[in-house]
């Protein structure tokens, strides 16, 4: 070693947001690729080919509402209609849980808002018996796949209807036999599942695949390093999906992302054919997401998606993002309203009215509070019908070893 | 001195030690801009600059690894893990680095660093948001384990595990961030404002890692106890009348034997309580050593009041958490004759 | 009967349980086409195929989530950590994840799986190859954890630990892979070959979980042993002369406690003795059991003699490693009137 | 979800090295640049215009022995001649210490064998006061550093000289005033640590930088993750190398890189510069490593360095390779043998001569026949001369606590 020392000092660069409370967000120097500009490649394109599809948004919907370009056409009016009722289910839902949880009916819960797209897109991609390994924000997977309503609100209230009996927090749902994987507290753990999950689909030659969820934030976890390692070297048929919607609670996505340039780029390290699509843009997200399974089905292993979207409201019910972000930001997000946006499409297509629209509103609500009423027949978390304390001692294991049969007497149940 | 919460006594004693020694730093999830989600940092960042006190990508191995770096510069790095059950992705950078690289490098490498996690439960966590995870600290040789019960202790010790030329590991019994609560769920909580350990020293001061303290005297029977349910367990005196003596452990590693071993020799009878799970928890240590060394004082075995072996429920929280009542029917049970 | 040594009865375990069952797959680090840096997967991959045994990166995270992922499919993965003290990597995916899957989904998905891996010291591995993490696990509701001390113990509890639907680590002491090493580092070691419990059946069998076995019957004390110091134990009680009754473990969680106390209740003395550090480790638990549940037939408090609360060294190995004089210092005491 | 089912079959792919024991490797297909033909890019370069330097190998040294192209020409024959030496040193000292633990003298080695020049070189590149955090093949950085020989044999025969007491395996070194972060036997776990002791210095407007080292295999370890989401955050002025020697254990280079095309490339993802170096070329080493010492030194930030190298011996003591590759594997590899290499550029330059090489070959044996001596005088592992016991208990902590005053009592030291 030379001791040669004339140099500078060093700084440490810590990254910033560009606006903070009290500021006025301007997006205007954010370059939104046009609608349809983005060409659709074959399937089993070399990732090396693609390389600029990391970089760029792929969409669909212009700002006429009219779908444009390659990745369109996928899906006709009837699906997306049903689309559309998904998007809006999902956001009645959540604001009616949202004021459950202001209530007291229970602890905690987290919403989706300006993120529904994602989820119900995709779940409309997957065939019967693939499976999700999904994060706390895409309940979309359930309401695409018409998991009952009563049930997710049951598992919000934590009462004696609650299919997890009463075990797991507010939102973190499980549904088997609707390819949802049971959610855990721990973010990314599941992403690596997923990927073990494909393998095993592999190893047994079967012809179902899975998919990964991650948020941006949870892209610096470990777990999604082992997931990208994994998926690359055994190919596995799965698609790796990441939903940036810019914040991790109060910390936005420069932090994690440094810089990457985009979270799917992370992809490209690793061989992993990469695309960035707009997520609030139903017709691209399914379209990307059905690229992504075909991909997957097919053994040509695995693909890395990411959504570009915006967290509109809180992190979660404990959050208030005025401390840490200018108001308007949310309005400002330039990729618009995902349910706004599949509206005016089908509006500007005539398949759809507002007339239809605030019907179908009102249709939903009423869905939504029926369900409430029967699922709060069978309690909330701060009335005494929740599940019994015996189930804190089962299914700790498949048969109750000695030691928790004491534990279980001592505790009286 | 001032009224302040745990909350404000933790973030006044980063305060103190950042403006004391410009090496110490702040850094993880959300501590930067935001304070925090606890509010433990709020503050720092604007006055010290986003050089001494930074958010941190996701990565809890990153936030430790990274800091075990930090310290062996030169560093003092006080980090925040924004939950204990969130630790483990950690665990190795904890375990396999922070704790031996004093030993491995025979001192010519150090890890001065504190590491800062809200655990146990009573919030509605679930199993996520409610570990207690401490006996997978003090198993480790190298580690140093603090869990304060009151704001005054807070500052004190973690003034003191800044100080402190080892790693260690600073747990913080979320539930009593704002006030002493003492497993009586239904009923309010005095807020540390108004409570005489909530009255804390504004500047810097410190107290030593390693010492237990009384926290009640008496003579019938000697509860130990730390965080939490040193609360849970005056509750439970008063409310089953009995004369027992309160050891609020403070340092779990390394452990103030003596306290403890005089405590039990004068009453004879011992009860352990945590929140942790029961088999191989931290009273699986305790009921060993007080066997050991007070074996021919005791009168009755050494009972433990824990959290059963299972997850931490979401729903059943208060058949989980060892509340007044089942410590109530254990220390009943010692006072048999 | 074919004499087999511990290596071969593991392998063979795999062997039986993959051809039993062919949702059984092998995978690790070095496992494949290698056979394992201790041979335990030898010829498994050219006896079933790269697809369902074969090499991995080195992540044991990866290693254990993937694993995770597949027994929630409906596969049975029996994977290898090469060395225990490289399991923190994935400690989070074991205790977070594997541990709690059947609970948090209410038995939608389960996680059947073996974690196999190498513990324990005595092979000059310093202190990155020589852990003993055992109370890691036993801390953990949800976890199985398996500690077989002979080739035939080691294969029938392999196999029932495999066909288990709950996820089981199951930790080899790698100083008994080939033979009943005893602690006696300067003389040789019986081969496995030549050794009673190194019979083995060549087809499928299974042991229970959850069942201790008397290793050898005596009247004056009880040595609680697991693994290696089942071994250290025997040697002990030749040396010392004394009536000792030794009950190796073999499944540390969920523990045989009837069959401990029985024991207990009938000598009315007690030693428990691992390689583990001491201050949590799982001789604290057994401690603490024994101490509650036998308390009025204990003449002498419960001792523990285990490795120092110090990271395992390289040079000092043998005044690390509770041996025969260290065991038998205790038990003498221990006989004390 | 549809329940569209007439999928084909999937299938794991399972990565194979091309040849195992009795089949001949044959190297010919694979690509080898040309030395000097990757021109060097100024250090302020944007990672983005210099994504095809990670999938090239920089080279200078050609065929002929001579320092060709933009990356030579940084070091006087002096300072080459030194280069040699301690590569020489280097594999001397392996080779005595190799047959040491034949003969019992310690529990284990792990050797360097065509790897010489990376630690060699690079430490050359760095300035008093720099950290590396190595892993258990970089001994070169010590020897370029002059580190007595004697201490590295006493830590390698744990005796009553070791300065690390006995307490850590052989070759586990650690040597803070020569730059050396004491290694940890749990792979990847330093190279994180070396980003945060960049930081550190950032932090603290300090001038000196740190290089993390990780294998080829351990790239897959969370904590390699870890670093490049720390290194690209805070732009940490470090030097992130991957020295590729094609197998960890017996697992070839396959397993760990997947589809990714090559190591180097897993910088990309993450926006940091990422270069691909031939690891058995002296000059083109140090080239590369004085790129990314002046790129850091000067606060640019980050950069990956993979080196392409080849193990030619045995993992360590305890492995044999011909269970798993051909014998013959090593001598076809193509990027020649470092020490050759260098002395055959020196002599092609008329500043070394087959007589000095031999002279200095036995010179250097002479001094560590000599360190050796000096070092077993002190003990060695198998003899009585080791650290007493009561190493056991100092410095877990800095000030030793009573349970363990206990123990050492306990332990009658
Ligand atoms: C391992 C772990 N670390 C930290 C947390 C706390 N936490 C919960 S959500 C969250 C932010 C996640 O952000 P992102 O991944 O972007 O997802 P989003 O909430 O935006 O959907 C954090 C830090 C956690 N749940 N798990
Ligand atoms: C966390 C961890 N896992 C596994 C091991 C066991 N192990 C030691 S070296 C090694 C191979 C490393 O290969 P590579 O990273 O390519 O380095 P090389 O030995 O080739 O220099 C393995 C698997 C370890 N030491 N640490
Ligand atoms: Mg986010
Ligand atoms: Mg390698």
């Amino acid at each position: 070693m030379s001791d040669n020392c004339e140099n500078k000092h060093l700084e440490l660069h810590i990254p910033e947001p560009e606006w903070r409370p009290g500021d006025t967000p301007d997006f205007s120097n954010v370059v939104i690729p046009k609608a349809g500009s983005v060409l659709r490649p074959p399937v089993d394109v070399d990732a090396q080919d693609i390389r600029d599809l990391a970089y760029t948004i792929i969409r669909v919907l212009d700002k006429n509402g009219n779908a444009v370009g390659d990745w369109g056409g996928l899906l006709g009016d009837e699906e997306l209609i049903a689309g559309l009722r998904h998007m809006m289910t999902l956001r009645s839902y959540d604001a009616r849980m949202q004021l459950a949880q202001r209530q007291g009916k229970t602890s905690f819960y987290m919403q989706h808002l300006g993120e529904e797209a994602i989820s119900c897109a995709f779940g409309k991609a997957l065939n019967k018996g693939d499976m999700n390994f999904p994060t706390y924000r895409q309940a979309g997977l359930l309401i695409a796949d018409d998991y009952p309503l009563v049930d997710m609100m049951c598992q919000t209230f934590s009462n004696t209807g609650d299919p997890l009996k009463g075990r797991q927090m507010p939102v973190f749902y499980s549904a088997r036999d609707h390819g949802f994987f049971s959610i855990s507290g721990n973010l990314a753990t599941q992403y690596i599942q997923a990927v073990g999950w494909a393998m095993a689909s592999a190893i047994s030659h079967d012809t179902k695949i899975a998919a990964a969820w991650v948020g941006d934030g949870a892209t610096a976890e470990n777990d999604f390093h082992a997931a990208l390692v994994f998926a690359s070297t055994y190919r596995a048929p799965v698609v790796l999906n990441v939903v940036n919607n810019q914040w991790a609670i109060s910390t936005f996505q420069g932090v994690a992302l440094g810089e990457s340039g985009t979270f799917a780029a992370r992809g490209h390290g690793f061989g992993i054919p990469s695309l960035r699509v707009d997520g609030n843009d139903y017709l691209a997200v399914y379209a990307v997401a059905k690229w992504a399974v075909e991909r997957a089905r097919a053994n040509l292993g695995p693909t890395l998606v990411e959504y570009v979207t915006y967290r509109a409201g809180g992190h979660s019910t404990s959050d208030d993002p005025a401390a840490y972000r200018p108001k308007s930001e949310s309005e400002q997000w330039p990729l618009g309203d995902p349910v706004l946006r599949l509206k005016n499409h089908l509006i500007t297509k005539g398949a759809w009215s507002e007339e239809r629209h605030e019907q179908a509103e009102a249709e939903i609500l009423e869905i939504i509070m029926t369900a409430q009423k029967q699922a709060e027949s069978l309690g909330t978390l701060n009335g005494d019908k929740i599940p019994s304390a015996h189930n804190i001692f089962e299914d700790v294991y498949a048969r109750m070893p000695a030691h928790l049969r004491r534990q279980r007497q001592q505790c009286g149940v | 001195m001032v009224q302040m919460t745990m909350i404000e006594a933790i973030a006044s004693a980063m305060d103190n030690a950042m403006a004391a020694d410009e090496k110490v730093i702040v850094f993880g999830e959300d501590v930067g801009f935001f304070g925090g989600v606890f509010r433990c940092t709020a503050g720092l960042q604007k006055k010290y600059g986003s050089n001494r006190c930074f958010d941190t990508p996701i990565s809890e191995l990153g936030i430790v690894g990274a800091a075990i770096g930090m310290a062996a510069y030169g560093l003092k790095p006080c980090i925040e893990i924004q939950f204990a059950d969130y630790m483990y992705p950690a665990y190795d950078q904890l375990v396999s680095e922070s704790a031996r690289l004093r030993y491995r490098s025979a001192g010519q490498f150090t890890c001065p660093m504190v590491v800062r996690m809200p655990t146990g439960g009573g919030i509605f966590g679930g199993q996520t948001h409610s570990q207690s995870p401490e006996a997978l600290f003090t198993h480790v040789a190298g580690l140093k384990t603090v869990v304060p019960s009151n704001p005054r202790d807070a500052k004190g010790l973690l003034i003191a595990a800044i100080e402190d030329p080892d790693p260690v590991i600073f747990l913080e019994p979320k539930r009593l961030y704002n006030g002493p609560f003492d497993g009586h769920h239904t009923r309010a909580v005095t807020p540390w404002k108004k409570h005489a350990l909530g009255e804390v020293d504004d500047g810097y001061f410190t107290l030593p890692l390693g010492r237990a303290k009384i926290h009640k005297e008496g003579s019938a029977v000697t509860i130990l106890a730390y965080g939490t349910m040193v609360h849970v367990a005056e509750a439970t005196l008063v409310e089953t009348g009995i004369e027992g003596e309160i050891i609020d452990l403070r340092t779990l590693s390394p452990l103030d034997l003596d306290t403890i071993a005089q405590s039990v020799e004068k009453t004879g009878r011992c009860v352990v309580v945590h929140e942790a799970t029961l088999t191989c928890g931290f009273g699986a240590e305790l009921a060993a050593l007080v066997q050991e060394h007070c074996f021919y004082h005791l009168e009755k075995p050494v009972m433990r009041v824990t959290g059963w072996d299972t997850p931490y429920p979401h729903a059943q929280e208060w058949d989980y958490f060892p509340g007044p009542k089942r410590l109530g029917r254990a220390l009943i049970e010692t006072m048999e004759v």
